[in-house]
């Protein structure tokens, strides 16, 4: 039973008729990802209607980028989408870096290709067990930590810290690799390997796992270009879509890898994404240490950071990130501060208008299979 | 209340809190005000520790079984999951997540706060029961941190929530969060750790400070 | 992408045109002719995905820019549209009809620099804050730090130091 | 035997039964983190939490039966306790148990459901309402197969006493209820799965989908007598089908024993799968389990 519709299209529903109810999830709800909550009216078990309040993150970032310099912009940027700094750096680096025209050292890029990466490894050793702690199997997740742990424990040979590394720069990167680092990233590489075939067992192969997940939250395939989706939500749909292949950035364009799709759109068919994407990024991570060089000049000259200004201009820059395309729009007006840096990450629509219209006749208990699917990641939204 | 401030209020009020008709089952028509009918309205009490080796007992219990309500508030709940995990396991020390705050007594802020945040901060640790710990993760909860100009968020949260234990960083390693815990022990074995008294007893500086950046408040002055 | 341009050029009214990467083109264009321009660009020209949409104070020349980044994912090319409008009484065509996340970024620009979008759904609503009673907070004659400090109890003892002044004592003190 | 030893050795059984029940919450948890590559908690960090639980200064209450609710829970595991043959051959171990009580022990185990949805519903929060109208909805479901794999061995050993249905079993392994009705003893098995509230069918108190389900607003003392009643209702269930088809008990120590493998089953299964939706589990209940019940009951009719 739908309730009728207003003449703007939104549902009529009295509370007061005790059919209906008004529940919140979240923001201190364990099945909603990070701090945002879901307004939802809800008849039995099925979702009438549901509206996304995001902004409980809002820290105004765009506003205190205007108060620093682009120096300063770095430390401060990389807070702004907290499972996967580092794409934030890159691509605040690399649009000064346009801005201002600075060529960029090769090895510097190899070494920023293979940060990008392994960020995109530890994000997905997170994500891709701890999908199914959504729906009650923490087991996978705990393990899953434990691997990204390695993963973090590199991190920190590297850049001497575990989540935010400020390691790239404009410029370059702030150092090369240490001694043996290759071997112990390999030696990392294998475990995670062996600990995906334990994934596939316990969760991909899992009969509950595919009942819960197989069939629910599908989206249509022609809502991707009209809502903006991107990444891995987008692939499971079928359609073709990869930032390091369609637009090449760093060395992407030498590396051999495909897209990775599905065509159920399911959240099963976007989990099974994200699984194919693991393997994809350990494969990367092999050809980026074969094909990397040895040593080479990690950093280009830059003007004194502290009185650089950066020429008038505009640009954007954009990366894939683990959950889709990270765009980033720049404008400098001559002076040693950013104009405005506008951050467009791929939750902002997935949580706001794909949610809303994905979880009408949802079960209530699907609620957040489906927000885990979509990957969203509310401090991009509200920055 | 004053009249102007009244009208103030109304505007922020979510519509099914406003004061509105009920049609009863047997067709009586009942006039409800949500924030009066619904809500208790009544002020909390200091609930007194006991004396001597019993409260000496208790506190040694409440130290060792700290539930933790599973509210990342900010960036730095990003570190909470690997506190549970094999390397750092928390659970060692008794410490556990809880999803309701009815049932948990140690708030973690992790990390700045953002205004529209703090209110709900705030509504969860008033709904939490005597006994009740804060801990404070990461810079931002100290003096603002990274966002020490920015207009969302608060610099200083012992203004708003009586704090037990900080941990600076930003973000705090894990190791660092373990050391939080084990400080909020020694501090709860103590006996020294009755914020939530403290709270009650100097409740209106604290909800003039709250009320004075919550703009849109719109609930009860003690959220039950 | 060049044919592209000249293609518009005959029928729209551009200026300014700049590429600042390859395969990406930043155009000006009058506020009047937006709605048309990318009706056509995205039904014609295949550029279907909205990936930028947001907008720069230019307090000095009292505008705003509003920034439209369409991208052709076929042909793999970004356009920049800049439209200015005059920063008081700022208002704008809504383009929700032709992208259904569009509402989403306009919700957000209402809030944060003031711009309406007159027939948006819940343009009205707040976005990201709760009980603002400021000017809109990105709008750069709005000052965060006065506002912070006025409002949200500095604790004493942090020490702020401009870099350069900074670096300036500690290395050169005589001078 | 006299009424008033017979009390006393009632109250020291219960008293027996609730530590065993925490130290084996504390057990498993232990085994559980040891799955997870973790220490996990200390073994008595159930006495812990309990003790805890009782020390909060402040209670709020919604109404007399949110009071109530957890009383009724706890009466319901003291009441299932107070009929359950403990040990075999024992007068002083067999409690309160008659001709009967089989039939009693399975209203017992529905009454504190019951009485738990009607104090939860009095706390007003959404997801008490939404867990209460699962958890109700379910067990239903769970109760048919249990109700039928009862029924076939009442109709196998010609009794409806728990005592005389453990009696029966006596004698070495071939002569349990598991190897003699093997039907009724899978379906048994199965149900107990979802009495247990662990995986895939715990959706009632599921953290993620409805946090935390009818406890929600239930803490300090409330929470406490809920997780006494807990510690006592697992051990007792696990007594119950212990007796029913594990052949019962001689001595506490293999009481011990069978009730922690028992209880171990449920969890074992719990680790490796994630939850069902209510409305996928109570079709599972009413195909698979509903259809070997029917089987065991038809095998003896015939």
């Amino acid at each position: 039973m739908f309730p009728e519709a207003d003449e703007q299209g939104m549902p009529v529903m009295d509370l007061d008729s005790q059919k209906y109810i008004k529940i919140w999830q979240g923001p201190n709800h364990p099945g909603v990802t990070g701090n945002m909550s879901l307004e939802l009216t809800i008849s039995g078990d099925e979702i009438m209607h549901a509206k996304t309040h995001v902004g409980y993150l809002h820290r105004g970032f765009e506003k205190l980028f205007e108060r620093r310099r682009y120096i300063q912009c770095f430390p401060t940027c990389i807070r702004m989408c907290v499972p996967e700094p580092d794409i934030n750096e890159y691509n605040l680096a690399r649009g000064t870096e346009l801005l201002a025209g600075i060529d960029v050292p090769p090895m510097a890029d190899w070494i920023r290709m293979l940060v990008l990466e392994m960020a995109r490894l530890q994000v997905l050793l997170r994500m891709v067990p701890g999908q199914a702690g959504t729906i009650g199997l923490g087991l996978g997740a705990q393990w899953g930590l434990y691997y990204r742990e390695l993963i973090l424990d590199r991190f920190e040979e590297l850049t001497g810290g575990r989540i935010y590394h400020m390691y790239i720069l404009p410029g370059g990167v702030r150092g090369l690799l240490p001694d043996g680092f290759k071997d112990r990233l390999e030696d990392n590489l294998k475990k995670v390997e062996s600990f995906m075939k334990d994934i596939d067992r316990l969760i991909y192969s899992n009969a509950v796992f595919k009942k819960r997940t197989k069939g629910i939250g599908i989206i249509p395939n022609d809502w991707i270009e009209p809502y903006g989706i991107t990444g891995p939500v987008a692939r499971a749909a079928g359609y073709q879509t990869d930032i390091r292949l369609d637009y090449p950035y760093l060395f992407y364009n030498q590396l051999e890898f495909d897209y990775n799709l599905e065509h159920e759109s399911d959240v099963f068919a976007r989990f099974r994404v994200r699984r194919k994407d693991v393997d994809t990024t350990v494969d990367l991570l092999r050809q980026i240490m074969a094909k990397m060089p040895d040593k080479g000049d990690f950093k280009a000259e830059t003007p004194n950071v502290l009185h650089w200004k950066v020429p008038k201009g505009e640009t954007i820059v954009r990366c894939e990130s683990s959950r889709g395309e990270y765009t980033f729009y720049m404008v400098a007006d001559g002076s040693m501060y950013p104009r405005r840096i506008n951050l467009r990450g791929p939750s902002y629509t997935h949580a706001v208008a794909v949610l809303e219209k994905l979880l009408i006749n949802a079960n209530i208990s699907d609620v957040s299979p489906i927000m885990v699917s979509l990957a969203t990641c509310p401090p991009e939204i509200e920055r | 209340m004053s009249e102007k401030k009244q009208t103030e209020q109304d505007k922020f009020l979510a519509p099914e809190n406003k004061k509105h008709t009920v049609i009863g089952p047997d067709g009586e028509e009942i006039q409800v005000d949500p924030l009066n009918d619904y809500f208790c309205t009544d002020l909390p009490k200091v609930e007194a520790p006991y004396k001597g080796v019993l409260e000496k007992f208790l506190n040694w219990a409440r130290a060792e079984s700290l539930w933790v309500l599973s509210y990342g508030t900010g960036c730095g709940s990003i570190e909470l999951p690997p506190l549970f995990s094999p390397r750092f396991d928390a659970y060692r020390f008794g410490v556990a997540m809880r999803p309701t705050p009815r049932q948990s007594g140690v708030l973690i802020i992790s990390g700045y706060l953002a205004v529209k945040t703090l209110k709900r901060v705030i509504r969860s640790y008033e709904q939490m029961q005597n006994p009740k710990y804060v801990i404070a993760l990461g810079s931002c909860t100290i003096n603002g941190g990274m966002y020490w100009d920015s207009y969302n968020t608060i610099n200083r949260l012992d203004h708003y929530l009586p704090v037990d234990v900080y941990i600076a960083g930003c973000m705090p390693r894990p190791e660092a969060i373990l050391a939080g815990f084990n400080k909020l022990k020694e501090r709860i074995k103590s006996g020294n750790a009755e914020g939530a008294n403290e709270y009650i007893e100097k409740l209106e500086w604290y909800k003039a400070n709250q009320k004075k950046i919550i703009k849109d408040w719109n609930m009860p002055t003690y959220n039950w | 992408m060049n044919e592209l341009i000249d293609h518009i050029k005959a029928r729209f009214p551009i200026y300014d045109v700049i590429e600042s990467q390859p395969g990406q083109i930043f155009v000006s264009l009058e506020a009047s002719k937006l709605i048309p321009m990318i009706t056509s660009l995205k039904t014609n020209h295949g550029f279907t995905v909205l990936v930028i949409f947001t907008a720069v104070d230019w307090i000095e020349d009292d505008k705003f820019q509003i920034t439209y980044v369409l991208n052709n994912p076929k042909e793999k090319q970004d356009l920049g549209i800049r439209v200015f409008i005059h920063r008081d009484d700022a208002t704008m065509e809504s383009i929700h009809h032709l992208w259904k996340h569009a509402a989403t970024f306009q919700r957000e620009l209402k809030e944060m620099f003031g711009i309406d979008f007159p027939g948006s759904p819940g343009v009205d609503d707040p976005f990201l804050l709760e009980g603002w009673d400021n000017i809109p907070p990105m709008r750069r004659d709005f000052d965060t730090k006065k506002y912070s400090e006025e409002t949200y109890f500095p604790r004493p003892g942090r020490e702020t130091n401009d870099p350069a002044t900074f670096m300036k004592q500690m290395l050169y003190p005589d001078d | 035997m006299n009424i008033f030893p017979r009390i006393v050795f009632v109250l020291l059984g219960l008293f027996i039964v609730l530590n065993w029940g925490l130290i084996m919450a504390g057990i498993i948890r232990k085994i559980i983190a040891r799955l997870g590559m973790r220490r996990g908690i200390k073994v008595f960090q159930p006495y812990i939490n309990l003790i805890k639980n009782y020390s909060i200064r402040s209670q709020l209450s919604h109404g007399v039966m949110f009071y109530l609710g957890p009383v009724f829970r706890l009466s319901g595991g003291v009441g299932i306790f107070l009929f359950m043959p403990l040990i075999y051959g024992s007068d002083y171990w067999s409690n309160f148990s008659f001709t009967g009580d089989l039939i009693l022990i399975t209203y017992f185990m529905f009454f504190g459901m019951l009485g738990m949805a009607l104090g939860a519903g009095e706390g007003g929060h959404p997801y008490s309402a939404i867990g209460i109208s699962r958890g109700l909805a379910q067990f239903t479901a769970i109760e048919v197969p249990m109700t039928l794999a009862i029924l076939s061995i009442a109709i196998q050993y010609q009794t409806l006493s728990i005592s005389e249905i453990v009696a029966a079993q006596q004698g070495g392994i071939q002569n349990w209820t598991m190897v003699t009705n093997p039907l009724a003893t899978i379906a048994a098995m199965l149900s107990f799965l979802g009495a247990m509230g662990h995986s895939p069918f715990n959706v009632v108190m599921a953290p993620q989908e409805n946090p935390v389900g009818p406890p929600t607003e239930y803490h300090g003392t409330f929470l406490g007598v809920l997780q006494t009643n807990r510690a006592i209702l697992h051990v007792i269930e696990a007594v119950l089908y212990m007796n029913l088809f594990f052949g019962g008990a001689s001595n506490w120590g293999v009481l011990i024993i069978k009730t922690f493998l028992i209880y171990f089953w449920s969890v074992f299964v719990g680790m490796v799968f994630p939850r069902f939706r209510v409305d996928q589990s109570i079709p599972w209940f009413l195909k698979i389990p509903l259809v070997i019940g029917i089987a065991a009951i038809v095998v003896f009719i015939i």
